[in-house]
């Protein structure tokens, strides 16, 4: 699989003498038959097939890492479309600003004030780093807020870990609630609520799903493309490093020899210091009106993030890789390209507005250096010591991913975990009730709760342990808002479809009763291998589901994250989808606690 | 009693925003002569008897550092 | 009267802390690090946060900061100055207050509505409040274990320079008064003039009753005014 | 480019529960014979051309360690 050492006949560039192996795009011209190690990046045959049917060519080196991160289930959604297209055929709402499809969803809240909000997963880093797992989760999350023109102003968590007396779960949880409370806490951004469930499924493959939220006036929404010839292409915050691209070190093993560059980590290390500078310089700078479009650098780094902005805007990109500050001088170009090095962001700058854009950053002390600009035509080109190293249709990266249909068998269990009937005699009653309330589920979450902080700000109305936070917007007119985000596997793994009902129903009631009118859902879809049949059909239930209980509440799903792959060895977690309802307050001093407040109240159940 | 000194210091391609912290501000105040500061933890174990090598090894990398994103140096007395 | 709030990088209670002023009847000045220019304020706030993150050690970067020579030569002239949280990190390590704060002793960020004890209500900051009066105030943070060696504590307890307490909310239940493991328990001390306050607890999260364990919190900033008033 | 080591350690008479609660986990770990555990923090500063001790001391002890309740070692390259 190694490629063989092609003698320097091409350019005679100098530079590219130094490195005889760099894969340009006209090597990859002359050299189709090259091996390239497709598979081991997990791409199918046919998948590769359809690449160098896109490019008319074999893929470059760099441009193989590029499709084959971002055609990855967990950038292309390719199992999953399919069935969230269910999300997008909802009625539209009034309410909704910015859908599906976009970093977060945008809500309109009133006053001319509008909201977003995401839920996101970071659940297989904070297994392998539970402390920087868990950190970077929040971390993402918060940048997708920022994106949208949004001043991001709390976070909730959602958490599952295996059984809370399994040794594991001693060295998974306290770093993961550190994680999620040092990030969060060092933002500045307050932690209004969350989850804390234990199963044995979870053992293993623990689930971490973020939440953030963020303020904005209808006129700051900002999007993620790339528009106008000659604008500049700004990279700003974090330097660029090895992190995260431990899958990629197949091709730099490709490229260099034995001896080659040191093994990349695929632990990301986050700094939330440099995240609170880059939310502050973006909010200035989205202020003085500096960018024309933004996008946030995640998983697949610089690949995603010039892609989707060319993919989505109406012409090409430019980008010069020499120009990208990075941390490591080691690092290949394909390994540039795939950094998932945390707090950085990507911004489309008129020329005429690059040294006002530099001087905001450098005011917070946020390196921002110009790597590229938007051209016409529409192909997405990335330069590397003067030589083309990736050329390519940004549509097809971003956008024309693989889809699949995969087969779905409903589990071969189901009939019989419903048919568990419920308990008969008193003693089995007993017995059953006991184990609910001794279950760590219901256990007192203040050790968690007590590391995060609810003041920061100074509006939050209401936070743990109140079944939905609550927040004020407005200091004079009390506008305010509230969220609760919910997620009752054990009700999935019953019944999905109804399931993911009862979850929605329990974020909703959650809302309601703190006094808002519920107005928008986010989810993040938890599910094990969709390559099992059985996964794949409590999948699509559990959006069928969701889908049907939004419509009948009249409720838009303005974004959300899918998680898949999560189990340990071929037994998958239980299904978890966790739900976030958002809710508008109008008058927030008119919220309501949960839990009696004065001797002699009626107590009334409503309901059924 | 014998004294064992762990350093534990971040992998090089680790990123570590303290030492660039402290490079920041070391720049501010004029000592613009340090060109990079790393920073890690500094152990001190006092020991009963001889130091066993293998076992401080053992604390050292599965206690006292992660060894996902950090290096263990292992200081034995030397008398 | 205007009232200073600095912004350090990483900074993040400077919006409560203009709240509270403004609350108090007074006018926020917003002040920047990187700036010598203290804009004529009648005091100054430091607020909460993460300067630089907390990295090196909590307040050890910002202290060294421009602004910071300023705020410590009109502290020696008498400027009234209040370091909350990681504004009183700031104060120890500029010198103006005496003592360290170091990790909490169980390790974690802690965040809880604590019970303080005034022990002294004759500083430029604590006026509203009588010696010995209980108050509830928010307390959030990893790095708020107040502590200096034996002999200067003594010297310090012996000058009467411990300005708040914590004590327990609910005396007799065996909840722990102490959130961090500060020695003998002190949550707050001020410069010898009584014109330097620093305190590990939020007052500007405890001025409305909306968003607050209680009002208790607007009194440092009322204080301030009076002292003002009458200097 | 020469490396310069400073080490920043608790002052003895302040106590150290990072290191306590390390001291601890080895314990319940079954590793008995270490006595105590005070944890401190390491620099690693890359210097441009000779070291100037007395510059670097005062980085060490002004801002690398509080010296309220820290003490700085310096290690200069010896070659
Ligand atoms: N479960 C879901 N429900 C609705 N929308 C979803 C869901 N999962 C993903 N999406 C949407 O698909 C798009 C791509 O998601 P994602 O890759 O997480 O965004 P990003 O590019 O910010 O990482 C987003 O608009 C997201 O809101």
């Amino acid at each position: 699989m190694t490629a063989t050492p092609h003698a320097a006949d091409g350019p005679a560039d100098a530079a590219v003498r130094a490195m005889p192996d760099l894969d340009t795009v006209d090597r990859a011209g002359r050299t189709p038959d090259d091996a390239q190690p497709f598979a081991e990046l997990g791409l199918k045959d046919d998948e590769y097939a359809r690449i160098r049917e896109i490019l008319g060519r074999r893929p470059t080196t760099a441009e193989l890492a590029m499709y084959s991160v971002m055609w990855s289930e967990h950038c292309s959604y390719k199992s999953s479309k399919v069935h969230l297209r269910r999300f997008g055929d909802l009625p539209k709402s009034d309410a909704l600003l910015v859908g599906m499809g976009e970093n977060a969803g945008v809500v309109d809240v009133g006053e001319g004030y509008a909201v977003t909000f995401k839920v996101e997963s970071h659940n297989h880093p904070s297994y392998v780093e539970p402390y920087q797992g868990a950190a970077t989760g929040v971390g993402g999350i918060v940048r997708d807020i920022l994106t949208m023109g949004a001043r991001p102003i709390a976070v909730m968590d959602s958490l599952r870990f295996g059984a809370a007396d399994a040794p594991d779960t001693a060295r998974v949880l306290p770093g993961v609630v550190a994680g999620v409370g040092g990030y969060g806490n060092c933002l500045g951004l307050p932690n209004i609520g969350g989850e804390l469930l234990f199963d044995e499924t979870y053992a293993g493959n623990p689930l971490v799903n973020a939440l953030c939220v963020g303020v904005l006036r209808h006129e700051e929404l900002q999007l993620a493309k790339a528009e106008g010839v000659g604008n500049k292409v700004v990279l700003f915050g974090a330097r660029t490093g090895g992190d995260g691209i431990g899958g990629v070190s197949v091709l730099a093993s490709e490229t260099f020899d034995a001896e080659g560059p040191a093994k990349r980590p695929a632990v990301q290390v986050g700094d939330p210091f440099t995240e609170k500078l880059l939310i502050e310089a973006c909010l200035e700078i989205f202020a003085a009106g500096l960018v024309t479009g933004i996008q946030d650098l995640g998983g697949a780094g610089i690949s995603c993030a010039t892609s989707e902005l060319a993919a989505a805007g109406s012409g090409g990109m430019a980008i010069d890789l020499d120009a990208v500050p990075l941390r490591d001088s080691t690092l290949t170009p394909a390994e540039i390209l795939m950094s998932e090095s945390q707090e950085r962001m990507c911004a489309i700058v008129e020329p005429g507005k690059v040294d006002e854009f530099l001087a905001v950053c450098a005011k917070w002390d946020v390196l921002a250096t110009v790597i590229g600009e938007v051209t016409d035509g529409d192909r997405l080109t990335i330069d590397w010591h003067g030589e083309r190293i990736v050329d390519v249709p940004p549509r097809t990266v971003a956008l024309e991913g693989p889809r699949y249909d995969r087969p779905m068998a409903r589990p071969a269990d189901l009939d019989a975990l419903q048919a568990d009937a419920p308990p008969s005699s008193s003693a089995d009653l007993r017995a059953d009730w006991l184990a609910v309330v001794s279950s760590p589920d219901g256990a007192d979450k203040s050790w968690v709760t007590e590391q995060y902080d609810r003041y920061v700000r100074g509006n939050t109305v209401l936070a743990q342990p109140e079944d939905a936070g609550v927040l004020r917007i407005d200091e004079s007119s009390n506008l305010g808002i509230a969220l609760s985000l919910d997620g009752n596997a054990r009700y999935a793994r019953l019944d999905p479809y109804t399931g993911a009902q009862l979850n929605l129903a329990e974020a909703y009631r959650n809302v309601a009763v703190s006094g808002a009118k519920p107005l928008a859902v986010t989810n993040c879809l938890n599910f094990g291998s969709p390559e099992n049949p059985e996964v794949m059909w409590q999948f699509a239930e559990a959006v069928r589901g969701l889908a049907d209980g939004c419509r009948e509440l009249g409720l838009p799903v303005t974004g959300g994250n899918v998680s898949l792959y999560n189990q340990t060895g071929d037994v998958a977690i239980n299904p978890t989808p966790v739900i976030g309802v958002l809710g508008v307050h109008a008058d927030v001093t008119r919220r309501v606690p949960t839990g009696w407040r004065a001797d002699g109240e009626s107590v009334l159940l409503l309901g059924e | 009693m014998p004294q064992v000194v762990v350093d534990v210091v971040l992998k090089p391609e680790i990123s570590d925003p303290q030492g660039q912290a402290v490079l920041g501000a070391l720049g501010r105040l004029g000592h613009s002569g340090v060109r990079s500061v790393r920073q890690g933890k500094h152990f001190v174990l006092e020991v009963d008897g001889d130091p066993d090598e293998a076992e401080l090894r053992e604390i050292a990398e599965t206690l006292l550092a992660n060894p996902v994103i950090e290096d263990v140096e292992l200081h034995l007395p030397t008398d | 009267m205007r009232i200073g709030v600095i912004t350090f990088p990483g900074s993040l209670d400077d919006v409560d802390a203009a709240r509270a002023v403004r609350l108090a009847g007074a006018e926020p000045v917003s002040l920047w690090h990187g700036d010598h220019d203290l804009k004529d304020v009648d005091a100054v706030v430091l607020p909460g946060g993460f300067s630089y993150g907390d990295y090196l050690r909590a307040g050890a970067i910002a202290a060294r900061s421009p602004l910071m020579a300023d705020v410590v030569a009109a502290a020696r002239q008498g400027l009234p100055v209040l370091g909350i949280c990681n504004g009183f990190q700031v104060l120890c390590e500029a010198g103006l207050l005496p003592g360290a704060l170091t990790r909490n002793s169980h390790l974690h960020f802690r965040n809880r509505d604590q019970g303080l004890l005034v022990e002294r209500a004759d500083t430029a900051w604590t006026t509203s409040f009588t010696q010995g009066q209980r108050i509830v105030v928010p307390v959030k943070n990893g790095e708020g274990r107040y502590v200096a060696a034996p002999a200067d504590l003594d010297r310090l307890e012996g000058d009467g320079r411990v300005v708040v307490r914590y004590v327990s909310t609910t005396p007799g239940s065996g909840v722990d008064g102490n959130p961090n493991g500060s020695s003998r328990d002190i949550a707050g001390v001020t410069s010898a003039d009584g014109r330097v306050v620093g305190l590990m607890p939020h007052p500007e999260h405890a001025v409305e009753d909306l968003t607050g364990p209680s009002t208790d919190g607007l009194g440092f900033f009322t204080s301030v005014l009076t002292a003002m008033v009458a200097a």
